[in-house]
């Protein structure tokens, strides 16, 4: 089938800054994005879990998948986000159907 | 002293302790027995909606008292005012930097709710009758701690962040505020009829699922202590040790000069003797994420929130009838 | 009519109604608080558990009524037959396109369960008695409708998915169905001895979950409304007021019809007057694609839940007693 | 015999029996009926907790009794041994692969928590009166048969893991052990004034959250035994019902020669003839990972749990009754 | 290590059609998949969150890792089911060990 | 802005493996990872859900985002676990901001 160059940008964020991402996000014009859960992690700032938890603790993965051109723009309303936080910006290359909605 | 020691004994031996302690010991010996995150959540839904909502009750049935509002006040000048104790205390006692330390007087400003509410039971077991509107007096103390902390952060040339009006909003919208002050009010309209309806799910099982969250607080707060050797130097577990004591003495003072009834002023030293481990960790994720978590989160959770469970409140209580009675 | 407004009144400050009101101003203030989508489902699964076995136990003890099949074939009709009211009010009071419009439709021609176990908590304590076998008709009512919206769509040229039998499985057996039915079967067959076994579980907590439950409806109806700005116009939301009052006429007519109780006819104006937002949804999203789940979403749990809940419940309970009596 | 069928029958139509049966329809008729997993988590916690709890009480009400430490090691003996006798059985009656087959021997020398959950409920229903440390002689039976069943696999030259400290660890520290005996001793520390406090929680409610969770077994077992067909030939299925007759006559024996009270021997025989269903399979997939795990979930719990579930305790009582009084 | 060409593909989709979806592609011979859950995201329909929810409402992500000459298959068995519905289709390239697998 | 070249590695194992595979990471000197949950599956072992189950049952998705030149060594740490176990590993170029931090 008929596919498209895109990128996917995968964001793990910790769980009190998503709302505060997302609007960054769609300011910088991208027009989709989906939350996953995440259940634990290890990173410099050492190992934890969701687990048991009940504040807003814990971390989230954004995904998007944008068009190449506007990957820019994305990384730059993420980045002054994520910068001073707890966090990982990951792209990669992909391709999408249906062009015409990124 | 002997009574303080004897209802520290009595209280080490209720079912709600040995929950938190058997925990504690399943997160240090890596059990993998774990509470799910979503079940944790609903628990401490529950617990503040019965907490918040007998609370309500307890004011309609007694009528507004006039001490309310001063209460309230005092509550939010206390909230206000601890921070910059602890922060003192922190700068004195440990080599934690500006940010660390600001952070984790935010949290000791603040409360624990699950300390309320563990020390309401304990209240209660003892005889004696708190006022209904301290649930609102705990609500009033969430957020002004946070204040305090950042302005010392920044003033300390710490990069707080600008408290913005978003960041306002999550703060006095959190939920455990909005759960807390909206079943309070719940309560207050509903009164007696209201409790009628729902006393069977809010009362009897009361103690009972405060036994599992405490069970799930244990796992969670061993796992911190895992995570954070090294963290906790001799001066950082000597405050985590003496900041509720401190804390403690000025809600003496409060609930004494406010002329609160023994109960009430045991609850006043319950809430300033705590620390905060929810609401106040994610407002400084958001606002100082330069400060460490394992930092406030070990100390709060796991140093303050045990000694205030086991040794902390029988002692408040007991000095609050002492003085009172 | 003051009979009407006292009951509203009174039903108003229930901790219940209070509780929905709490959820939807913590949406619409943009409050963190949520209650996790597992508690959730739980919540409404003992819910559903529960209304189901307690009416199958009545049935057990009152015996099996001759109206119980007639009641359930009325429930039929009905669920076939508002859609096509709702639809032809629709096209006459909005802009809906035909495929939405039939898709809002379905909505109305089946049923809220939450808006049925309110209900009966309502029916209770104005004290009447209504006949157990209403949680089977309110089974009866789910899915009919759903057929109807689609020959509604496919007669306008709209592309909806044929009726396969994978999808007619999907609906008959959508978890309320099945476990509505099946609890009601259970407390048919173990009547009470094995209620005697439960009771402490499905009965005394039972207003007290529905609380919390309603405080999660409330969060979800106002983070709805928050989303919907501008699908909602004014002819939508007349529509959304109307026909629950159109929908409990046919009910309090199915009900006289039918010779049943007071309480009887309440809860069947209860059921033709709500809308369903948890089976019809996911079927529209299968059978339906095209309609826009906000419009049908926001008017059913935006408009006519809370519309219900307030001031419909109490209104065809005083209208039943009147009519009844 | 007419006794036993009686019991069964009887039995068979209790709340928590026709709840196992709905999930099993709901899950056989492909209904997405379906529990969160954190929910069914949540509910295992409650039952285990619960049940450990009162087991401890009982135990400090009644003294500790000469018997109970006879009465765990014969337990930790019947978890050693029953492997074997199954692995032999499995060997003579079925297919399997020396791995499958002593991967299914490790759940049939172990024990089901739910089937003695459900088994204590049938006894108490039954006018008896069980040891309180039965409880702990279940938690004493959940491991031995791991090591039993590896040694079983590489006798027969399968690749069994190494039993190194880390996978001793994770057993013997396994959830449900660690809430289990964790809240036996609690119950044992608190005794009555423990009990008093958490009453309401976890005794009234009890039997009701049984129901919710049997319709969870009851949907997991199905949608178990939907994906397994092909797995079940004849031989391994009539194993699955042979094996609960042929454990349970062990833990007769056992619980004959200890004396213990007919409730207890009964509970015994529950034990000893029940087949573990969380423990053991996450242990099998750790160490012997090339046993397929469809054969040992669908024999234990599609296969032996309904069995049990049905029949078996019902018998067990019955017998327990005949021999013991 | 010895890895093997594989594509990526992940396909966010409504709950409700998880069941039509997996049942599609194993029509179309995909030999495994992964459903992950999805908390919330964004799109043209607008802002939600699976929180509160209690009907099959929500999006899930369902992942496959599949040989490169069977994408095209796959594609057309998903773009199938997904078409008239809400729900984002992306592909990247990958690697995998044990190709048999696959 | 300024990427650098990235792998990500995407583990599907079962949950009771969990343990070891991060312990065995953490010693390949994988410095973060990200858990996430996944709710059912398919693959040659069959068809499986999440849903009420109450074990450790299921599988996780970890995934890690590294060097390139440290794949091997995290493959080959990942390998020795997943081995003998139902799982899948992928592996995808990507790219990250902060390379320090990899
Ligand atoms: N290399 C990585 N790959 C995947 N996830 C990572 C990585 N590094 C960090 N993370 C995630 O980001 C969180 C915070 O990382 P850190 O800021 O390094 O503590 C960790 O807990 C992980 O969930
Ligand atoms: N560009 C995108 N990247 C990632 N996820 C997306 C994107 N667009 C849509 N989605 C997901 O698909 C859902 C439905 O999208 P839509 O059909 O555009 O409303 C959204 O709620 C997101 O979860
Ligand atoms: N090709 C695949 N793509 C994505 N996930 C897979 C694939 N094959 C297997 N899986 C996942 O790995 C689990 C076990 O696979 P298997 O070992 O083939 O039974 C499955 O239940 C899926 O969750
Ligand atoms: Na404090
Ligand atoms: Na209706
Ligand atoms: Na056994």
């Amino acid at each position: 089938m008929q596919t498209h160059k895109a990128k996917r940008v995968e964001i793990i964020i910790e769980a009190p800054m998503e709302g505060r991402l997302t609007a960054a996000l769609e300011k910088a014009g991208v027009t989709g994005f989906t939350v996953l859960p995440v259940l634990g992690g290890s990173g410099r700032s050492g190992r934890w879990t969701r687990e048991g938890q009940v504040g807003r603790s814990g971390m989230v993965a954004v995904v998007c998948l944008i068009r190449p051109e506007r990957l820019d723009a994305l990384l730059e309303a993420a980045y002054a986000v994520v910068d001073r936080h707890i966090g990982v910006i990951g792209v990669t290359d992909a391709e999408v159907l249906r062009a015409e909605r990124f | 002293m002997q009574d303080i020691l004897a209802l520290a004994s009595a209280n080490l031996l209720t079912p709600m302790i040995l929950c938190f302690a058997l925990g504690l010991f399943a997160a240090l010996a890596r059990s993998e027995l774990t509470i799910p995150e979503a079940v944790a959540k609903g628990m401490s839904i529950y617990l503040l909606f019965a907490i918040g909502f007998k609370g309500g009750v307890a004011v309609a049935d007694h009528g507004l008292d006039a001490r309310l509002v001063a209460a309230l006040l005092a509550g939010v000048a206390l909230s206000f005012l601890l921070p910059f104790v602890a922060f003192a205390l922190l700068r004195g006692m440990t080599r934690l930097s500006a940010t660390d330390a600001a952070a984790v007087a935010a949290h000791y400003g603040s409360i624990s709710i699950v300390t309320f509410v563990t020390g309401s039971s304990v209240v209660q077991a003892a005889g004696l009758v708190a006022e209904g509107y301290m649930v609102a007096v705990a609500a009033a103390m969430e957020a002004p701690a946070i204040i305090s902390a950042l302005y010392l952060a920044s003033r300390s040339g710490g990069r707080a962040e600008k408290m913005d009006a978003e960041l306002w909003r999550e703060i006095l919208l959190n939920g455990s505020i909005v759960l807390l002050v909206g079943s309070f009010l719940i309560g207050l309209v509903t009164g007696q009829p209201g409790m009628a309806r729902i006393e069977a799910f809010i009362v009897a099982p009361f103690q009972g699922v405060l036994c599992l969250f405490l069970l799930d607080m244990g796992l969670v707060a061993g796992r911190g202590m895992r995570n954070a050797r090294g963290v906790l130097t001799a001066g950082v577990l000597a405050f985590g040790l003496a900041m509720p004591v401190v804390g403690a003495g000025f809600g003496l003072a409060a609930g004494l000069l406010l002329g609160l009834s023994p109960g009430g002023v045991a609850l006043m030293m319950v809430l300033a003797g705590s620390a905060s481990y929810i609401a106040v960790p994610a407002a400084m994720r958001v606002a100082l994420p330069e400060a460490n978590p394992s930092v406030y989160l070990t100390l709060s959770l796991g140093v303050t929130f045990p000694f205030n469970l086991v040794l902390g409140i029988p002692a408040w209580v007991a000095v609050a009838q002492a003085v009172g009675g």
